[in-house]
Order: C-alpha cells, then structure tokens, then sequence
C-alpha cells in the first residue's frame, strides 16, 4: 500500500493516469501474462465441455491440468455464467458449457 | 399434473397468537421439523377479537379446520382464557346450526416453544380431515335464522 | 389518501437459498404478479440487504408503490427491519405486511417442495388481500419516566444500576435480602485474575451508593406490576430492617437465638440478627424475619423488646425494568452422589465457604477428621440426560451446560493445593471446558501439579458409597475411566466435593407479574441471541446476569452493562412510542351498546362518552390508547362492528380467509 | 477533507463493531466507524448459518450493516485504515487512510456491469482464494456499501470497466487521501485472524489439497459460496466421509496456542449438522479432546448432533498425510482403548482457532497480553476498558469468542465508552427521535 499524498489539483489526469502505469508497470505485465493463461485455459476447458458434460477429474486429464485448478476455474465460469452444472457421475458434478447468448 | 390433483387436500387455518402458537410455529421451523403443507398459520394479536360467526365464515370460505393457538393462561392479555373459551362455546354452537363438525375447530395452548404440542395439534387435525373430509360436503346452506344471529 | 388507488409491491425472498430451495419463489412472484392491484412482483437472493431494501425504497418512489407485502423469515427477525426500509422510502411504515415463509414454510415442509410452494402462493396471497385493507397508522407517542428499576443487588444489578445512573437517568434497585452483594459475596478469589471477590464488588458497591442517581431499597420484593414502557408502575413491598442506628449493637448482643448461616451454607450458626458478612452493604444489622421466633430481647435488663416487622408498600414509576434476579446453585437430591446421607459429600459453593473458613489451619479437615485425599465431580445437575438421570420434582432433566464450574472447580484444586499441599486431589469429569481467556492455563496448571484426573461418561456417572467399616477412609467413589480405556477405578476419600450447575431461580411470580417467557432450561428467554441478546419479548424489560443463563462474573458484568445500553437507548430522550395495534372505534357505526366497555378487562381502556356528533349528542365509546392493549375482547362483542384493532381489522382477516380457502388457478408451472 | 469531529471511533466493521456503533448512536452519540476492507460485515459475513439457531447468518448481519450505513448519528468509512493516533487532553486525533477503491462511490450504483466486463479473474478471499472474481467488482453479494472496489494489482489497466460503467463511476486518478478524525474515545473492534492453516505441519494444512480450513467450509455450505454446493477443493468430489479435527489451533503449545479458542467445538458441531443436510448420505467424524459447548443452548445442541448420526471420537491426531487419490489419511490415538489407528476420510476440515487480529498492534494504542489479545486488565470489574483511559476494546480484540457474547461486550462497551465520554464532555446529548422503535 503506497501512502504517498497526490497533490491532485495541480497534476492532469493524462499524467495521472501515465504515473499509475508506470507505478504499477510490473502488477500490469504480469496481469496480461496471466490473462493470456487465463484465456489459453478458458478455450481449452470449455473445448472439453463442448460435446458433453464432464467431471474435474475427466476434465483436468483432458487438458493436463491439476484437478484443484481445473475446479478452481469450473467454479469461476459457472458464477459468470460460461459453465452449467448438469447432473451427477457418482459423487462427481457434470459440468457443461452455458449456450452463448 | 397428476401430482397436482392430489395436492387438493383439506385446508388447516391456524389462528396463532404473537406470544404464543405463532412463535411457537416458529420455533417448530427453527427445529426443521417436518408437518403437512396444508396448513396456513395467520398471527393475531388475541383470539378474542373473533366473532363466533367469523369461525363459520371460514368455513363457508373452503377452510376445513381451524385450530387456535392461544396462549392460555400464560397470556398477556386478562382476558384471553376465559374469553377465548367462552367464544369457541359459541362458535360450536353456530357451527352445530349449520351441521358442520364442531371437531374441525379446534383451541390449543401453544408456548413460544411448544414444537412437540403444535406438531400434535397438526397432526391429529390432519388425521381428522381425512376421515371426515372435506367441509363443503357437510355444511348445510345458510338458513335464514342463521342470518338473523349474524345480523 | 383515503382514497388514492392501491398499488401493491410484492416481494418474495430467496433468503440466501433457505427459501428458495424449497419454494420457487420465481413461480409464486409470477402468480403473484398478475393478481389484482399489484404493481410489482419481485424475487430477491436477501431483501433485508442493503441492495433488497434499495429496490423497495425504489419501487415505492419510482411506481408509487403504496402498499408492500413481502414474504420472508419470520417477522420477528425483520418486520422491523423493513417497517424502516418503507418509512425511508417516504410511506407510511404500517402500509406493509410481513409473511413469513421461512420458518413456517420452507424449512417444516423440505420434503414437499410442491406443497411449500402452493402454501407460500397462498399465504402470499393472503398477505395481499391484508394489505389492501392497510391504513395508515402513527405510533402512540408517550411521555416516558427517565427512571428504571432494577430487580436484585447482585453484581449484575449493582453493574446495571451504576452504568444507567452514569448516564443521566434514575435508578431505583430493589434487593431482596437485607444486604448488597449476591452470590459473588460468598467466593472468596474469583477466577481468572485471582482478584478477591468482595473487594471488588464492594468497589462496585461503594460506587453505587455513592451514586446520586441511585435509590437503593434492601429487604425490597416487586409485588405488583401494571403499565407499560416508558410508564411502569411497580408496587415494592419492603421489610423492616429491625433494628436502628441506635439500638443495633445492644440488640445484637441481646440476640440469643441462632440459626445456620446461610450466608456460609449452614458450616457455622449465626444469629438471627446478623450482618451477612463483616463489611457486608449496608453496614447495619438485619432481623431474619422468616427465622425470628418472637422471644423478645432484653437490653441490659430493661424492658423486653419484641422485634416488630412492619412492611411498606409503595409505588415507583420507571420507563424500563432490568431484571437481575440471579441463580441458585442446584441443589442435589437426598442420596444423589450421597449428597445428604453421607457426611462427607459436599457441595462446591460449601466447600468455597468451609475453605475460607478454614484457611488458616495447618491441616483440612471436615466433620472432626483430616482429609487427605479429596475428589471433585463436575457436571453435577448439569448436562444430565433424559431418561438416564434422575428427573427432579417437577419433571425437569437439566441438559445445558452450566459454564462455570469446569473452571471454579479447576479453581478450587488450585486454591486447595495452595493451603494443602499435602492433599491428594481427583478430578473426574466429562469434558474439561476452561474455555474462557485465562482458564485453560487453570487446567494445565492442574496437570502439572498433580491433580488426578478421571474422565466417565455422562450414561455411566460415578457412584458414591460409604466405604466398608474399618477402610482407611470413610467414602468410596468408583468410576468407569474412559483415560484408561474404561477401567473401573475404586478412589478412596476423605471428602467429596460436587461441582453443582446453576439453576433458574424460583421467581414465578415475579415471572408473571412482567409477562417474560422461559426458556426449556427455565432461565429467562431473550428474544434473540444474536439480534436482541439482553431483551425479552417485553417491551421495556431487559436481562441482566444469570436470571437469563449461566454465566461468570465478567460475562454477567458484559451482560449487565448491555442491559443498561439498552435501557438507557430507550429511555435517554424521556419518550417512548408504542405501536398502534389498539382499538380504534368507528363513530360512525357505533351507537352506543356499551358491550365494549363490558367486554373490556383494563382500567380506563374504553368507556362511553358524550360530545356532539352533527350537531347531535351522541354517546359513543371512546378509546384511551395508552391504556388499550389491543386484545380485541371489544372487537368480537360489539353488535355494529363499530370498533376494531388497528392494523389488524376483523375484515382484513376475513379477506386473508378467503384467500386462503379460495381455489386458486391450477399451479402447472409451479408444479414443474 | 476537513476535521470530523465525534464522540466516538469505532475500528473495525465487524458484528462487535457495528453493534456497539449502532449502541452508542442510539444514545445519541456521534460515531466514526472506520473499516479496512470495501465493505462491513467483517468475518460473520461469511458465514453459512449459525449456532445454536441455525438462523441464515446473512438474515442476522445484513440488517445490521444496512442500519449501519442509514443511522443518523452513524458516518461510516471503509476501505480505510487508522494510521495514527495523537492524544490530547480532549482526547484523540486519528489520522485514517482511505485506500483507493478507484470507484467513485457516490455515483457507483453496485449494477456490477464493471464486474462482468472485466476480462481478468482472480481468487476472491471472500471465499478463501477457492472460489473467483474479477479484478472490479461488489465484494460480495450483501456488501455494504454496494459499490464497486478495483483491485489495482491485479488490474490490466484495459480501462474496459471505465467504459462500461453507465453512471462513470470509475475513476483511475484516484489517490490514497489521509483525513483526521477528533473523538473523545475510541472502541477497538479489531476482531481475529484465523490460524494458519499450514501452521502445524504434521497436519499436511495447506499441503493436501482437501485438509481445509472452516472458513472454506462455511463458504461451501454459503448459499452464494463458489460452487454452490458441498465439494471438497482438491478435485470437485462430492465427499462421503468428513473429518474435523478439533484444536488444530488451540490448545495446542506446540504452536504457542495455550488457549482454547470458544467456537471451533460449537462451529464444527453446526457444519456437521449442515453438511448432514446438504449431504444427507454423508459420514460425519468429529476427533476431539474435549467437548466445550458451554453457551446458552449449546449443550442440547451438542447432544443433538449426536442424535443425527454425527461421530465424536475422543482421540489426539498425531497426523494426517493422504493416499494416492488425495484422500486424507487421519493417524489418530483413540482415548477410549489406546488403539492407534488410520482413518480415510474425503475431506477433512482442520477446526483452526483464533489468532489477534494484527492491526491494532499498529496504533500502538493499548498493550497486549501474553495471548496476544488486547489486554484487559480489570476482567471481573470493567471488562471492556483497556489500560488507556478512554480506549475500549469489545469482541474477539479482547480474546476468543462466538457472536453471541461478542455481541453483548459490544453493548457493554458502548455503555462503558458512552458513560466515559459523557463524563469527558459533560455534555448532555440530545438523543434523536427514534420512530416506530
């Protein structure tokens, strides 16, 4: 947490908002590195969910991914409406991708 | 739909006091303890306010039995034992009148945590509306000297 | 306004998925959206949210909702919550109605999802046909009394009374007996401080007295109670103390009779006229009137005097009541652990006394032998279960935990260990609970020290015996050790302590007198543990202590202070308001039967009055509200249906009826 | 922004927090309630249902948060910090930061469009880093204030959710900004931390992916929790046996824990009673030292859990490692016949116990004791007054404890501080008209 105090009327907003790329220049670039992760998982796991509903596990050997990560992301699509859950295989939830709308 | 049709069961009114039946309903919900959905609880603040004609009303309106839970002698109110007591006397009689089992209303004493006395009350009402079914295949229309008590 | 069209807003809640999971709540807002005069028809995740509460206060500005039902938990929890929502939103607080569909709906009929959600429709439904019926309605604004009681001088009350009196507002506090102090006057060192009971409490007490504010009444016991929040009047009967200023210390001396101390659990006698301790509140003696035979007293060989008890009665008017009337230590049945038969099976707050009488002799003893090996036994009157322990009189099984005692009686091996090093100490409980911050250190303490411990079963309590004639020592106590993978374990002692619980006091009729409820357990039940802590269902009655539960010292100090914040939050601006469920009487429809005033119980409620109506003189009923408690009894009575009780009309619980009975349309969709 | 000046300070927004705010306004005092995270509702906002009621726990704390924020004698500030505190003789100037939400929160209307526009997702502490959000969004569903926070260290900087917003709320200039506060006392309602997971290895916390902490539990059986149901973190099963391990941060010197912690007995008791709910085939196992259910209800709630089927096991955990499918292994020595035996569970929940939460130390306000907590010295006299005249500690700042009595010390405290500032300004306050109380 910075602490340092802007004197903001004296400093313009193109200048602001320059500094605070240039503050946060290294949060920013691994940001993108990990939106681009982010993205390459999101295609690949929904590609998966394409035909039929899959488990995690079903899932995570597909894309080679650890079980807990892949769930992680299940549970990130499904609050944002990418994913469905549509039934059981044994104790494991189906999860399906959501019609494009 | 099928289903439906058979949901088409009697209904249970219950007239449940603040300080009593209806907390003690809530007690009931708090336990998680399972009962029939036909039954319809509305708070009220004493049963006396009640009219014995509005006990008939209830029953010419598709209800088929109504239980009230008072608070009995526990009740912040002086005069809500003797004079609930004495207002069930008068409706069975207006209920008797217009041929309708006086067994379909029902008064209770019901505490704040009386779970197993409402459970009892429930059920046994149920258990009676199943014999005796629906309230409409008894009630006798209302006659003109009925009339004249509501009057 | 009379006449502005109706414009209902429906609100059906999911609550968080409590209701929702068993009802479908989409499908009862739907049906509920097409009924007649609803305007809008909504679901919401939590309505009682910030977010929830915004939409109402939206929907009221933006449509013009006039009339709001919402459908929810209990309207215990939140009727309040949302009286305010809509007030915020510029509409009457009592144009709304509340149906709970969590309590009575979704969480009792989990298994009949299809029957939970027909019953929410009509409930819903019913709720509708209410609020179209709703008026507006002011609250019944009073002056209050900027005073309260407070009923017992125990730490809670003595906490309570001070921490109102701070505050600006009168204090009158009525105790009992004839001094201050309670039950925490006879411990000695008080966990987990170590600090010495009675001087605390007299800090506390020389700061009540001290205090302006503070009217104390000892010897003092509520008789009556009338009125209402903001205006309680409470009849107080007080005793004679007996003695005076003058006359005490040669009445004292001249006192004869003697009877066990109380004070001390009968260990010792003490006169009948007597102080409860030295440096007991106040400092003046006090007559045992229960105990007094009615000898009279010679003072040097004067005229002989017969004590005279001549009780006051007199009224006190207060805003508010604390309740603070404390616990009493249970007390073991004749036989039980041998408490009663054997002699030396004691109590722990005896065994508190017996130590402090004792403290200062070379070796323990209790009755005429040494003792050298003790057992204490938790959970005694607590925790029991029904149908393996013994029911008391009344029927009552005391399954809570009484909190305390694990750490009094871990306290006590500490302080025994201290006078007596020499004594050999056992330990048998259930579970240790030292929960609290400070106490478990009292455990582990014990451990390092040496304190036996054996751990039974609440199905298999120990058993106390007399040991067999000759034995090394006189009581035996077998115990089943689950530390030792269910052992049986024969200890031999010289003395058996019993680490009694706490029980609710016998205090029905004052129970009565101020309409509280009780709890399974027979403490006093506040509303809520978590939204209404210290408050009872009694508006203007408040729980200070362990008249509500069991509890140490510090939490009946927290507990006593909280009353008193809530006391002094309902009083500090000297008035109160009362809600408007009181009958209000149709002029119009009324000619004068009378039967209301008959009907009615309550002084000044309702009575007949004459004024002119249309420039005629008419005699009417007419309602003092104030003194009205909104029970109707007028309402079923009167031949014209004149008068009724606002906000809960007769004709709007023949609409809800109807809703109720009516046959609804075929519920296909909800079905599905 | 100019000096504010009020009665009293409040820090922390927690339930002892906004209690003894709501107490202490309710009196007619003015309150600065100053919070560190975006919205109030501190750790009971997180919570599924609660003990002994199972009273949804939202129902409890959002009517309390939403009277939080509409009181009238009430100012609430959050996502701000206390960085400092001068005493005088009237009494003590605070200086709070307000840590950039880079929202502006008077136009914010909490539409969450930004949330949904964000295109980059990260773990939501809100449910223990195991469920997501975005790097904008409502913390959470019931937040109070509903407005919009932006996460900047895990913001791209893409300026989407600036485009989106429809009210222009976004705003990337903002700075941290520091403000003083006068008030005559301040009540520190700091709250606690959870133990670390990881803290004693041998039980593989933080290692094996399906040993949780009870929190995640909470957030599991949360109606809005992040997978909407029962599953253990390690692989999305649905888990038939469940274990808790109790003082697995209490009790415990090893982790220089002496104390015990007051609610893990009772909050392992009530998710078991949940979990038997959400999975009615499930196994339930609770290992125990010693039961402590000693509040008001508690014991019966306790006996009920035995009744539905729940095991207690008295027995000490030695140590938990897993098989090859990531099911946790329970070593344990079982007390009734000294067996040391090994138990396969699904999932297995590490009851953790409370920690001080560290931001009061910062202020230097008041000393700890040796527990770490705010020490309170007069414990059987004053139980809310710390060694700082004028400061006073309420809720689980002042040691362990469950929101029942963490509620009760807060009104407590609120009458302790109103009765010392009273005292301080010998002023007579006008209380407000409460209507329809």
């Amino acid at each position: 947490m910075t602490t340092q105090i802007a004197q903001k009327e004296t400093i313009s907003r193109g200048e602001m908002l320059k500094r605070l790329r240039a503050q946060h220049a290294e949060t920013v670039e691994r940001t993108q590195a990990l939106l681009k992760e982010q993205k390459r998982i999101q295609r690949e796991i929904c590609q998966v969910m394409r035909e039929n509903p899959k488990t995690v596990p079903e899932i995570a050997e597909a894309v080679g991914m650890p079980t807990n990560e892949v769930l992680w992301y299940v549970a990130s699509f499904k609050k944002y409406g990418l994913v469905l859950e549509n039934g059981m295989c044994g104790d494991y939830p189906l999860y399906q991708k959501a019609e494009e709308k | 739909m099928a289903q439906l049709m058979q949901t088409q069961q009697p209904k249970i009114l219950i007239l449940a006091t603040l300080a009593g039946g209806y907390a003690g309903a809530d007690s009931t919900g708090q336990a998680h303890l399972d009962y029939p959905a036909n039954t319809f609880v509305l708070p009220i603040m004493c049963p006396c306010m009640f009219p014995p004609e509005f006990f008939v009303h209830a029953f010419e309106h598709g209800i088929d039995g109504v239980i009230v839970m008072y608070s009995g002698t526990d009740s912040p109110y002086k005069v809500e034992a003797d004079g609930t007591a004495k207002l069930i006397n008068d409706a069975y009689a207006l209920m008797k009148a217009r041929n309708i089992d006086i067994r379909r209303l029902r008064l209770a004493a019901i505490c704040t945590v009386c779970v197993k006395p409402f459970l009892k009350e429930v059920n046994q009402m149920n258990e009676l509306l199943k014999g005796i079914g629906f309230v409409k295949s008894e009630i006798a229309p209302r006659a003109p000297a009925t009339q004249g008590v509501q009057a | 306004m009379p006449d502005e069209k109706v414009k209902l807003g429906v609100y059906t809640c999911y609550c968080g998925g409590n209701i929702s999971h068993v009802v479908n709540c989409e499908q009862v807002a739907k049906k509920l959206g097409g009924m007649p005069d609803v305007v809008i028809s909504r679901t919401n995740m939590s309505l009682c949210s910030d977010a929830g509460q915004s939409q109402i206060e939206q929907d009221i500005k933006e449509l013009g909702v006039n009339r709001v039902v919402i459908g929810a938990c209990a309207p215990m929890l939140h009727e309040q919550t949302f009286r305010g929502t809509v007030m915020r939103a510029g509409l009457n607080p009592y144009l709304y109605y509340h149906v709970g569909l969590r309590e009575q709906d979704s969480w009792v009929h989990a298994n009949d999802q299809q029957g939970a959600t027909q019953k929410a429709l009509r409930l819903m439904a019913a709720g509708v046909a209410k609020a179209r019926l709703l008026k507006a309605l002011e609250p019944i604004r009073l002056e209050a009394e900027k005073r309260a009681i407070v009923i017992g001088g125990g730490v809670a009350g003595l906490r309570s009374a001070l921490d109102i009196a701070r505050q600006g507002l009168q204090v009158v506090l009525v105790e009992k007996s004839p001094f201050l102090g309670g039950r925490m006057a006879q411990l000695e060192t008080v966990f987990p401080t170590g600090g010495d009971a009675r001087s605390l409490l007299h800090d506390l007490i020389d700061e009540v007295v001290k205090h302006s504010n503070i009217t104390i009444f000892t010897l003092a016991q509520v008789a009556g109670v009338s009125g209402y929040v903001g205006n309680f009047t409470l009849q107080i009967c007080q005793h004679s103390r007996g003695v005076n200023t003058e006359n005490n210390e040669a009445l004292l001396a001249a006192c004869r009779q003697e009877i066990p101390d109380d004070f001390n659990y009968g260990l010792n006698n003490r006169k009948i006229i007597y102080r409860a301790y030295p440096g007991c509140y106040p400092p003046l003696p006090a007559v045992d009137w229960e105990n007094y035979n009615g000898e009279p007293l010679l003072i040097d060989g004067g005229k002989p005097i017969v004590l005279q008890d001549t009780p006051k009665t007199f009224d006190v008017n207060v805003g508010a009541i604390v309740v603070a009337t404390g616990f009493d230590p249970y007390q073991p049945r004749q036989g039980e652990y041998g408490y009663g038969e054997l002699k030396d099976v004691i109590t722990l707050p005896e065994m508190i006394r017996h130590l402090a009488l004792s403290k200062s002799s070379e070796h323990l003893r209790w009755n005429g032998h040494p003792v050298r090996d003790v057992a204490l036994i938790h959970c005694v009157g607590s925790r029991e279960i029904e149908g393996v322990d013994e029911p008391q009189e009344d029927g009552q099984v005391n399954n809570y935990c009484s909190r305390v005692c694990c750490t009094a009686t871990l306290h006590m091996t500490e302080e025994l260990q201290r006078y007596f090093p020499e004594l050999n100490i056992y330990d048998l409980y259930q579970d240790i609970r030292t929960y609290g911050r400070g106490h478990e250190e009292y455990y582990n303490r014990a451990l390092e020290d040496g304190v036996r411990f054996f751990r039974y079963h609440g199905e298999e309590r120990p058993e106390v015996t007399a040991a067999p004639a000759g034995d090394t020592h006189p009581v035996l106590v077998k115990v089943k050790d689950a530390l030792t993978y269910g052992e049986q374990i024969d200890i031999p002692v010289d003395l058996v302590v019993l680490a009694v619980g706490m029980m609710a006091r016998d205090i029905d009729d004052l129970v009565k007198m101020l309409k509280v409820s009780r709890g399974n357990d027979r403490f006093l039940l506040e509303v809520h543990p978590k939204l209404r802590p210290v408050e009872t269902a009694v508006n203007g009655v408040v729980l200070a202590g362990t008249a509500q539960g069991p509890m140490n010292i510090q939490e009946s100090i927290s507990a006593a202070s909280a009353a008193a914040a809530k006391v002094v939050s309902l009083l500090g601006q000297g008035k109160v308001e009362l809600q408007p469920f009181v009958a209000a009487v149709d002029v119009e429809k009324c000619n004068g039967t009378g039967a209301c005033v008959e009907a009615c119980d309550y002084e000044d409620a309702i009575a007949l009055k004459t004024f002119e109506q249309n420039g005629k003189e008419v005699r009417r009923a007419v309602v003092t509200p104030a003194n009205c408690t909104g029970c109707g009894a007028c309402v079923s009575v009167c031949p014209n249906r004149a008068v009724d009780v606002q906000g809960w009309t007769l004709a709007q619980y023949e609409a809800m009826v109807e809703a109720i009975g009516m046959e609804l349309p075929v519920l296909a969709e909800a079905a599905a | 922004m100019s000096n504010l000046q009020v009665d009293a300070l409040v820090v922390g927004g927690g339930i002892a927090g906004m209690q003894v705010a709501l107490d202490l306004g309710d009196q007619g005092l003015q309150v600065a309630l100053v919070e560190r995270e975006a919205s109030i509702g501190g750790k009971m906002i997180t919570l599924s249902k609660v003990f002994p009621t199972l009273d949804c726990c939202s129902c409890i704390t959002t009517p309390k948060m939403s009277a939080v924020a509409h009181h009238p004698n009430i100012q609430l500030f959050t996502y701000c910090e206390v960085q400092s505190v001068t005493k005088d003789n009237a009494g003590f100037d605070i200086t709070v930061l307000q840590k950039p939400r880079y929202v502006d929160e008077s136009k914010c209307t909490g539409c969450r469009q930004c949330e949904y526009e964000c295109p980059i997702t990260v773990p939501s502490t809100f449910d223990r880093g195991l469920g997501a959000y975005r790097a904008i969004r409502v913390p959470f569903s019931t937040a109070v204030p509903q407005k919009a926070v932006l996460d900047i260290d895990n913001c791209l900087l893409c300026g989407k959710c600036e485009k989106i917003c429809p009210v222009e709320a976004v705003d990337f200039t903002q700075q941290p900004q520091t403000f003083s506060i006068e008030a005559t006392a301040i009540v520190l309602a700091t709250g606690f931390e959870l133990s670390e997971l990881g803290a004693k290895k041998e039980y593989g916390g933080g290692k094996l992916p399906n040993v949780i902490d009870p929190l995640m539990m909470e957030r599991f059986l949360a109606p809005t929790g992040p997978y909407g149901r029962v599953l253990r973190p390690g692989d999305g099963m649905e888990p038939t046996t469940i274990a808790y391990v109790q003082c697995a941060g209490s009790r415990d010197q090893t982790q220089g824990v002496e104390y015990c912690s007051r609610v893990c007995c009772m909050y392992a008791i009530k998710q078991a009673m949940l979990i038997s709910g959400a999975l009615p085939m499930a196994d339930i196992t609770i290992y125990f030292m010693d039961i402590r259910t000693f509040g008001k209800g508690y014991e019966q709630f306790y006996q009920n859990a035995k009744a539905m089927g729940v095991e207690f096991v008295r027995g000490k955990v030695a140590s938990i490692r897993e098989d090859e499918n990531h099911n946790p292994i329970v070593k344990v020595e079982l007390t009734e016949d000294g067996r040391i035996v090994e138990r396969t569970h699904d999932l297995v929940v590490l009851s953790l116990g409370m920690l001080p939460g560290a931001s009061h130390q910062n202020f230097g306000l008041t000393p700890s004791s040796s527990d770490g907590f705010v020490a309170i010295p007069a414990a059987n006299a004053s139980p809310c007054v710390t060694q700082r005249p004028g400061i006073f500690v309420t809720g689980t700042a002042g040691g362990p404890m469950d929101i029942v009595d963490s509620i009760i010390t807060a009104s407590a405290a609120a009458s302790d501080a109103s009765a010392y500032i009273r005292r301080k300004t010998g002023v007579q306050v006008e209380q407000p008209e409460v209507a329809y109380a």
